[in-house]
């Protein structure tokens, strides 16, 4: 069990900024997330940095339940 | 508060921005120079629209983490800097509003400059906050997205 | 007003600058970057004193055009700069108060911050402005003191 | 017979910022001016630049009533 952030366009094709997923690997909860939010989400976590706890994490990280994951999509520059 | 101490003032907040009083803060009795930037929310888009207003979207507590860090590496290399306010506005900011102000103070000028230029150039690459652009009638993410770095990757 | 016509506004006063009312002036609805300087008396001085205060003179004319000329400049060098303030206070300025702003506002901030950073050099090198620095029990004229030079000199 | 604007250090030195003395180039007004505010002001006078109207001038520079001459020191950078 992991908790997710989801930030700007995640959160957008998600519905919801913040969801609980069970897993033990970060692709574990995306997996789950993804069969949840369906396949715009699926598209904007492909293109998005995975962050554990702020920092940038390897899809096969190890998570528990005092972990936050972040989904965090490309940004605007400008 | 000792006026003359380095210091940090980072926030994100979804209230006006307040760019006199954070330049205000900045201000020291040994520094001459206060370089202010602020980031209005622009009329024009890449797209076709005429913008009335953006919205900021990000989790206070990553952005602000994440700023802390810029203003660190602000300090790192320009150690005669004394005071660095980086404030950020999130959700609704009409038109001509400031989204983004950064303020820093130095003895002299020119690390001023070159302080708060990197600062913000460092933010806007660095810090999580996704911009929507809304219209009459519509709205978009901001086009032209780029990866989210890590300040340390910044410097050369 | 059309507040996207390019515009300059410059004063040399013996009141109390507002940077913040400057600032303002400069934002508009095309440009997402406002860039502002401002030089506040220092404490500090070359001589072995705790300065309290300071004084500028100069005749208010003969300044005003000088940096007119200054602003001339900024605009064939950065043409995509929509307006550029300039105000210097002149008698006594108490330390951290603020003796001249220079605000910017172009599109992008990267021509801000040049178009900034120019103007206030310029306008240092190329404007009659004396400082006298006063202490408790005396005051002098500020050291240092250079050659007022034109800004088409600074030109290359 | 010229307007004389005396700035920063040499206003301070005569002890008026504005005189008027007969002549009719840039050196016999500034010549003028040293015999009656005396020697400091000649030191600065010697040290600045010299402008009619606005302008750098020569000292041989011609002028008249309706000519200003400012005596302009150096000023501290920073």
């Amino acid at each position: 069990m992991s908790r997710l952030l989801l930030l700007g366009p995640a959160r957008e094709a998600a519905g919801v900024r913040r969801a609980e997923f069970p897993g033990d690997t970060v692709a574990d909860v995306i997996e789950r997330a993804v069969e949840r939010f369906g396949p715009t989400f699926a598209e904007i976590v492909a293109l998005s940095h995975l962050w554990v706890n702020g920092d940038d994490a390897a899809r096969d990280h190890v998570v528990g339940p005092s972990d936050e994951i972040a989904v965090v999509p490309p940004v605007s520059g400008g | 508060m000792d006026l003359n101490q380095a210091s940090e003032w980072v926030v994100v907040t979804a209230d006006s921005l307040r760019p006199d009083q954070v330049a205000g803060w900045v201000t020291r009795p040994d520094c001459g120079a206060v370089v202010t930037f602020c980031g209005t929310a622009r009329a024009n888009s890449t797209l076709e629209h005429e913008i009335i207003e953006l919205e900021y979207d990000t989790d206070i507590t990553l952005a602000e983490t994440r700023i802390r860090a810029v203003t660190a590496v602000v300090r790192q290399n320009w150690p005669v800097v004394r005071a660095i306010a980086v404030h950020h506005r999130i959700g609704t900011v009409p038109v001509t509003d400031t989204a983004v102000v950064v303020a820093v103070s130095s003895p002299h000028r020119r690390e001023a400059f070159e302080a708060a230029q990197f600062c913000i150039d460092a933010v806007k690459r660095t810090v999580p906050m996704w911009k929507r652009e809304v219209w009459r009638g519509g709205s978009a993410w901001s086009a032209e997205a780029q990866d989210i770095v890590n300040v340390d990757d910044l410097i050369s």
